[in-house]
Order: structure tokens, then C-alpha cells, then sequence
């Protein structure tokens, strides 16, 4: 895997845009079954990652994880800060000391993953950002491993984000604030999953510039 | 939206520094990352800290003091804090006999406090606040914490002042989270900063039942009736979940979301104080006012708490705090 | 309207119960006619009584107790009490040394105290409250007694614990109001049970300069400005009518009106403390929170109060009331 | 005069008709530049009054002027509440140990207006329910001292309370509430000077019917 940290500047600045445009339609998700707070959680983190994201272009892979991680961590609070931050912690230790390719990563990042849903004791199926981080984590790891080139790789784990939004809106919540609402919280798509299918779209869509 | 504010933004930070200035006397503010503790910290003391999203106030940061809780992380409004705040928290104010971590039982709250958990070197325990009976003892992710938590922190804050070490405040902790059961009603939603707007809208005629304390909607919106009515419903849930013996001692909290009049407050502690001397409870102490807040919002949680000797005497115990003196 | 009420006309009562229940060990409630008075009341000591309409609370019942109020006279909400409750509660709490009537200037409040000040055997005097600077100085009925009234009763009560004579009490009280200037802003009206429905409507964008406590229209309608600029215009107000020197230690109170959360009462304050200690005041005292409101009215006011030595003093001596306590 | 406090019970009765028949539109007049509760306050008095009415019929004048007067002040509260209270009570010491006809009446009834005036601080002009009352008690008077007919008095003394009423529209109110407001006041109607003729009215319309 020939991508460096040098590419993360340009995947903030995409990952902000594409969650600021969406802005007020995440936090009509968030409010009508959160508390409507998830955007501004999200454009915190963004904005802290933003001030170190030249900072971070300089390190390897698993100092920049590490350090994206801690960022969030600090920046964002609420149930997905946590959820992020153990996400890009654990992506840090799953790719230390490991090649930088992207086998070793498809792995990390399955793992990695694997720490959010045990960090939310959660799993697909329960109205969470992992109705789209689960399926998308393991496609990218089947379609690595099937050896599928990079742009198939991409698009497909966009169809797999765009389908897990979608399978969150008709599940009973059974984990988060949506939860509280037992058989009211059907009918609405989770607006931590609708961001993370943002985010991966804009990132699929930056490497796939960056690899042309 | 109508609020006193500059932006969003600033919000907090600004009014942290009003509330550490306006209580001087006993609590300190650190900046970046955000806590507030105690001016003066005791060596040998378990060191209680809490925390949660913002807009609860007096919860947590009304806290802080001889008696109760060491520090207070607070968040963004209806936002947990983050695992830095905890940890630099517990710096300031470890005492060398350990940390008690008091959480109130939301997801956001519980990840970012295990975070801190997991990355503090030194003993250290959590109490878990679950105190919502308005949702199923089954609930996936547990019941709520919600104005019981107030209880909690006063109850194990005074046992903290007299030497109980850890394990005991711990012990002791999840013994008042046993004891106590809560449920709240909503006449209104609330209006956070950031969004603007209320975060849901009710008919003239309708109320929530069965909220917690972030302005999300309830199990149910159902139609607007008498006090009286509205406390038999909200009691009846706590007495069906704690069903107390005839003659047990107990401790009533009426709590306003922030946007109900003490006046009223006053009436349903009234109707609430009937309804369970009707049925042979010994009303021993209580609390009525404003304690865990939901900023705006109009509507009111009764907590009721079974007491043991115990729990009394450390309720009596002496507390000062920007929200709770006394004894003092 | 949606309130917590069975109805309008039983509200009152049964909140008195409710309130008297929940404070016990301070006050007690005498019914037909309404007052609240001292668990223990104290021979040879100045009583001081006062009152007004409910809604305010806790102002004044909550004020009830060792170094504040003998005795509270609560009307109807926003109603005056009447002269055979002052009358009532004089016989109830008169310590041989005479009562001092602490009365805000509203024209329902003073006639009905005036009346009963007539009807009264024995030595009696009256402090009239005054500080709203959002009306002239010579307004035809002087202006409004609003929340300074809270610093008037703590400042007074100590004095006549600490055996001041009514002369005395009554020379100081008036040197308290003197020395004290308060200015309100609303950014929503307020719903009075029995009627059903706010008092007056503000657009979006509108906020109530120069309110009293009643729900009432203020002097005027302005444009919703930032935080930082409203407190500009409310102590600017206060700041030209006091006028004082830098080095003047002062009492500032940011009173909350029941609807506005306290993360904005505390932000209120913060910019308030920086506007007063840019022009060189030494902010001594505080005092943060709901204490005069007006029901769920969204809105604050601040208060100053210039500080001497004596007065200093009385406000820290103990006291231990319903919603103030300390030093007990 | 040849009315006795046997009356009362009947003018009770249809002030309260009265009042309550209006009540919507005197607590918009009160909530326009007052607190809206002046209808509650006046209800509160007629509801005690009421409940001792048949008592107060048995009384001589002063007496049940007294009686009244000590009603309605432990009643009401607020301006109207003292201000009544003070009308009755000096009512009945103006007719203590007087004739009881109409001539000593309108001199007890004139005094009585001052020291409601007294009361408040506040005279004709400034707003309030003065502006019916101070009238209305000078018409009266001159009315019976001029010997006219007490049909014709009755007719006249609405005459001037309706005037009196209307006034108060452009005044600027300088007492009570009101005139916090300052120049917001004009435009209005006093809520008290209504009340005042609503209740004036009744009462000349039941002596009109008695003493026919
Ligand atoms: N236990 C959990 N496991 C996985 N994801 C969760 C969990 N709880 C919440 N989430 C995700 O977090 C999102 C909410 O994030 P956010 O609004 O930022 O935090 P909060 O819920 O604390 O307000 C939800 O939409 C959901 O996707
Ligand atoms: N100082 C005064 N002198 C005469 N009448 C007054 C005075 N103050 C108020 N009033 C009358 O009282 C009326 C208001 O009565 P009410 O609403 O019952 O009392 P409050 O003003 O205390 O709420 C006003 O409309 C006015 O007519
Ligand atoms: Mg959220
Ligand atoms: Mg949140
Ligand atoms: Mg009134
Ligand atoms: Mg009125």
C-alpha cells in the first residue's frame, strides 16, 4: 500500500465538507431519536484533527492512528467519541510494527472495529454506527484478500456503508439514546451510521483521486 | 431560539469560569481540559468524581465540596465529558486512597468514563447510576441514571469524609442505586445551544412519560392531566419497583427539569408525600428543587430512596456545596 | 397552559402544604390566613416579616428562618397578601421588640402592608423596597421593589439577629436599599395558572427590557442581542444610577426569573463581574440562581449592592433558610 | 332612603353575574397593561362576600359596610383588595351613628371616594378606578343635594361611570401597574375603572328595580 499519513490532511477536509453539507440533516437523524448532538460531536473532533492534521501527515501509520485517536478522544465526548477514539487507538496498536500494506491494514481494521463493538457492547443489527463499520470492515478484508483491485475494493465497500444506513432505519434500537425509545425508534435511520457512511464515502472517494 | 449566550461555542467554557468565580470558596476551575474541584482536596480520602454532559446544573459541578464529590467533569451540553477530563480529574484530587468514579448510565457517559478507567494507574471503582424505572428492568443497555444520582453522590460523599475506604464507598454506592428508584415527566422539551430549536414538540395537551435527563422524548406521550394524576402514575412506577414494607423509613425527592416553578414543585411533593403516606411509608427526609436539570425544560422526576440507618445518617452528614449546605 | 396543577384555585394551598412539609425543621405554616413562619421564633428580637404575591419563589417563604425572616406573607400568584396575614403572622412572631415590615414597592403590596401596619398595636416600621432602575428615579409611584429584596432581608435579618433595635433595623434596611440597584430583561413572558396562557407574547427575535417580577411588559421591547451586550445595557443602567468609585467592594446578584437554565445565569455572570471589575469594583460577595422569580419566565436580572463593612458583615453571618444557608 | 342592607344579598349577586359575564374581557384590560388578575381578585371578594351575605343583610348599614369591608380585604389582596377594603370600612365609619337616607349616604359615600383616593396615593387622571369612582360619588351627591328624582340620580350616576370608563383610554396611567408601562399605558382601558362601572351598573339597576 503505497498511501502514506500525507493523504490524512486531504481526507479531513474531505471528511468535514461532506459532514458539514450534511449538517442539518444528521442532526434531524440525531433528534429524532438521539438528543441532536452528533453533528457538533463530530465537527469538534474534525476541527481538533484539523489543527494537527499537518502534524499528523509526518508521523507512520500507527503514530498518526495513535495520535488521531487521542485527538478524538479529547475533542469529541458523548457515546461516538469514545467509539472513534477506540477505533483509531486500536487501529494504532493493530498496525504497529506491522507492514504498511494494505493486507496488514484490511486486518487491522477488522480488528480495530472488533474493539468498538466491544467497547459499545454492540453489534450489527442494533441501530448503530456498526450497522455500517461491520459489513464495511469486512468486505474490505474479503475483497483485499480475494486480491480485487483497489477501485473494486472502493466502490463496493460504498454499496456495503450505503445498505448498512439503510438496514438501520426499520431496526428496533437496542443499544444508544434510541434505545430509550423501544418501538418508537423504528422508522428513522441512525445518525451515527448515516456519518459513518458519509465519512467513508469521502474517504473511498479521496484515495480513489489519490491512486488514478 | 432565546437564551443568554454569546455563541454555541463559548457557551460553557464562559460560564464555567462565572461559576468558579461565583463559588470561590470551594472550587477551583481547570481549564483544557475542563474539571472543577474541590479548593481544598484531603489526603487519605477516597476521591469522588462525577461527570456528564452539561445543562444538568447544579448537577455535577453544584457538587463539589466538603461532603460530596473532589471534582466534576463536565461536558458539552447533553454531551459526556472525555476520558482526559477524568484523568487529569483524578490527578488533582487523588487523595492516595483511590478514585470512585460515579456514572450515570448512559452510553456516551459510561465509554468515556471506562476509558479513564482503563488508562488511570492506581485503584479505582465505578459506581454505575441506573435509577430510570420508567424503562424495563431488561432494557438492553440498562436503565438510566437520572436525579437519583444526586443521592448517591451526597450519600457516598459523606461516607468518603468519613473514611470508608474503596471498596466500601463502592459497596455502599451500589447499595443507594439498589435502593432508589426514579421516574420523570416532561410538560415540554428543552432547547440545547447548539441545535436551536426544541429537540422534540408536544401538543398543548400532551406530556411525555417517562424522560431522561437529555430532552429526548419519553416511552410515551400521553395526554395532559391533574397533578394528582400525574404523580399517582409516576409513583406507582417507583412503588411497584422498589415495593417498600409499610414503615420503612425513606427519602423523597421532587426534582425540576429546570423550567417548572418551585411552586409547583412544592404541589407534587405535596400529592407525592400523600401518596406514599397513604401507604405507610415514614417520609424521613426529602429534597425539592432544581437539582439534575434538563436546561429549559418544564416537568419534574420523583426519586424515592429506601433508607437504612446508614443511609440516614449520612444523609445528616455535613455538606458544602454551591447546591447542597449544610450542617456546615 | 400546562402546568403541574389540580386547579388554579387549589395550587397555592397545597404547595404551602408541601413546602412547610419539606422544610420542617425550619418553618411552619399557619392557615387561614396564609403565613409561614419560624419553627422557633426569638424573644426579645425585632421580627421581620414580609410578603407579597406567590411566584416569586423562593422568595420570600423560602427566606424564613435563623438570620432572615420571622415570617412570610404569601398572596395569590402575583397577588398581594392580605393585612390580616401580616397582621396574623405579627401576633405569631412579635419577640416584644417590635416588627419591621420589609415590603416591595408595588402598589398592592404596600397598601395592603400599610393597612396592616394601621391595624398593628404596638411598635412597628416598614422598609420599602425599591431598586428596579429600569424606571426613573421620579416615578410617579416610585419605583419597583424587585430582586435586591432577597439581599434587604438576608442583610436585615442578620442585623436583627444580632439584636439591632427596629430603629436601627429599619435606618439599615433603608441604607441596604439605598446602596442597591437592580435592572431585568425577559426573553419570554410567563403563565399565570389562572390565567392560562402568557402574559404577553415576544416575537422570536424580541426580548422584554426593564421588566418587574410580575409578568408584566417591561419599559420597553428590544431586538434580541448577544449575552454580552445585554449585560452591557442592564449594568450600564446600574452603573450610572449607584455611580461608584473603583475600589468600592460591592454585592453582585444575578437573579435568575424560574425559566432560564443555570449555565446561563452563570455565564451572566461572568460577563457582569468582567463589565464591574474593568471599572475597578471589588466583587466581594455573589450570589448566583433563581431567588425573586417570576414563574417559568425565561429572563435575569442583576443586582448590585454597594458594600460597607457593617453590611459585609451581616451577610456573612449565618443564616439557614429554606434557600439560603450557610455558616449554620 | 328606605333601602335597608336587606339589599345586599341581590347586589351581590348581580355584581357577581356581572363580573363573571365579562370576565374574559377584563382580564384582557388588566393583561394589556396590568397582570391579568384583576377579575380573580374581584371574584375571590364576591365569592367570600357571598358566603356571608345573608348575614350581612341582617346588619344596620355601618355595620355591614364594616362587615363587607373586612370581607373583602382578607379576600382579595393585591391594589383592588385594599383599595375596596378601604372604601367599605371608611363607608362604615361615615355612617356610624348617622341618619340612614339618601342625603347622609352621599356624604359618607363622597368621604369614603377621598379616602380611597388616600389609599392610593392617586386621584382622578392618573388611570385608575378613580376615574369612575370620584366621579360618580360628586354626581351622586349634588344629584341628591339638588332633591332629584332617584331614578333619574341612578340614570346619571352610569351616565358619568361610563364616561369615566372611556376616559381612562387616552390617559397616561401614572398609578398602579400601569403605569410602569409609561407611555405603552395610553390606548387602554383600566381594568379597575371597568370593574367599577360593571359594578356601578348592577347596582343602580337593582335599586332601580327595588324601588319601583
Ligand atoms: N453502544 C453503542 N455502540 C455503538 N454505537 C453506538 C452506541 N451508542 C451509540 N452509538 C452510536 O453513536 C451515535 C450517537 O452519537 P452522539 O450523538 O455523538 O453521542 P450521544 O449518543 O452520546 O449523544 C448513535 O447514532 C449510534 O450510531
Ligand atoms: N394607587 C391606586 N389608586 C387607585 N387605584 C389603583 C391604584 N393602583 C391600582 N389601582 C386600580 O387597581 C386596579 C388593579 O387591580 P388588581 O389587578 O386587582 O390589583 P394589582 O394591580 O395588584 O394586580 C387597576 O386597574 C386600577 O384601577
Ligand atoms: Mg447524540
Ligand atoms: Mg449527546
Ligand atoms: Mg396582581
Ligand atoms: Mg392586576
Amino acid at each position: 500500500m503505497s498511501i502514506t499519513p500525507r493523504i490524512i490532511p486531504d481526507l479531513i477536509k474531505a471528511i468535514s465538507s461532506t459532514i458539514n453539507q450534511h449538517a442539518d440533516a444528521i442532526t434531524e437523524l440525531d433528534q429524532a431519536i438521539g438528543d441532536g448532538d452528533h453533528v457538533f460531536n463530530l465537527q469538534r473532533g474534525i476541527e481538533a484533527l484539523q489543527a494537527h492534521s499537518s502534524e499528523i501527515a509526518e508521523l507512520d501509520w500507527s503514530a498518526a492512528w495513535q495520535k488521531i485517536g487521542m485527538t478524538v478522544m479529547a475533542a469529541i465526548g458523548g457515546a461516538s467519541g469514545s467509539l472513534y477514539a477506540t477505533l483509531f487507538i486500536s487501529l494504532s496498536k493493530q498496525t504497529k510494527d506491522k507492514p504498511e500494506n494494505l493486507e496488514s491494514f484490511a486486518e487491522a481494521f477488522v480488528l480495530a472495529v472488533e474493539a468498538v463493538k466491544q467497547r459499545g457492547k454492540a453489534d450489527v443489527g442494533e441501530k448503530t454506527m456498526l450497522d455500517v463499520w461491520v459489513p464495511v470492515a469486512i468486505a474490505f478484508k474479503q475483497d483485499v484478500e480475494a486480491g480485487k483491485h483497489l477501485a473494486d475494493i472502493l466502490q463496493h465497500v460504498c454499496t456495503v456503508a450505503d445498505a448498512g444506513v439503510e438496514a438501520t432505519r426499520d431496526m428496533l434500537a437496542t443499544k444508544g439514546r434510541a434505545s430509550f425509545l423501544g418501538e418508537r425508534s423504528k422508522g428513522h435511520i441512525d445518525a451515527g451510521a448515516q456519518t459513518a457512511q458519509l465519512m467513508i464515502a469521502a474517504i473511498t472517494s479521496v484515495i480513489k483521486d489519490a491512486s488514478k | 431560539m432565546k437564551k443568554f449566550i454569546d455563541s454555541p461555542a463559548s457557551l460553557l467554557d464562559t460560564s464555567l469560569q462565572g461559576f468558579a468565580k461565583a463559588h470561590a470558596d470551594i472550587v477551583q476551575l481547570n481549564t483544557q481540559p475542563n474539571f472543577i474541584y474541590r479548593k481544598q482536596s484531603r489526603q487519605g480520602k477516597v476521591a469522588l468524581i462525577s461527570g456528564g454532559g452539561s445543562g444538568h446544573e447544579p448537577l455535577h459541578s453544584g457538587f463539589v465540596g466538603v461532603g460530596m464529590l473532589d471534582a466534576a467533569c463536565p461536558g458539552q451540553i447533553f454531551t459526556s465529558p472525555t476520558p482526559d477530563q477524568m484523568l487529569m480529574a483524578a490527578q488533582a484530587v487523588d487523595g492516595g486512597s483511590g478514585v470512585l468514579f460515579i456514572v450515570k448510565n448512559y452510553a456516551g457517559d459510561v465509554m468515556n468514563f471506562e476509558m479513564a478507567a482503563e488508562m488511570l494507574e492506581g485503584p479505582n471503582a465505578t459506581v454505575l447510576v441506573n435509577d430510570d424505572v420508567s424503562l424495563p428492568k431488561d432494557h438492553p443497555i440498562g436503565r438510566r441514571g437520572v436525579a437519583g444520582t444526586t443521592l448517591v453522590e451526597k450519600i457516598v460523599g459523606a461516607a468518603a469524609e468519613a473514611g470508608y475506604d474503596l471498596a466500601a464507598c463502592k459497596t455502599l454506592g451500589d447499595k443507594v442505586v439498589q435502593a432508589t428508584a426514579s421516574m420523570g415527566v416532561a410538560l415540554t422539551s428543552c432547547t440545547v445551544p447548539a441545535l436551536g430549536h426544541p429537540t422534540f414538540t408536544l401538543a398543548d395537551d400532551e406530556i411525555e412519560m417517562g424522560v431522561g435527563i437529555h430532552g429526548e422524548r419519553g416511552r410515551e406521550t400521553t395526554k395532559l392531566v391533574s397533578a394528582s394524576e400525574i404523580v399517582e402514575q409516576l409513583a406507582t412506577h417507583i412503588q411497584d419497583e422498589l415495593n417498600p414494607q409499610s414503615g420503612q423509613k425513606v427519602l423523597l425527592h421532587v426534582n425540576g427539569f429546570g423550567g417548572t416553578p418551585l411552586v409547583e414543585l412544592h404541589l407534587i411533593y405535596e400529592l407525592a408525600w400523600q401518596y406514599w403516606q397513604k401507604r405507610g411509608l415514614l417520609i424521613e427526609r426529602c429534597l425539592v428543587g432544581n437539582f439534575t436539570t434538563s436546561l429549559d425544560m418544564a416537568g419534574c422526576s420523583l426519586t424515592l430512596t429506601l433508607l437504612d440507618e446508614e443511609m440516614l445518617r449520612l444523609w445528616d452528614a455535613p455538606v458544602n456545596t454551591a447546591a447542597l449546605r449544610w450542617g456546615i
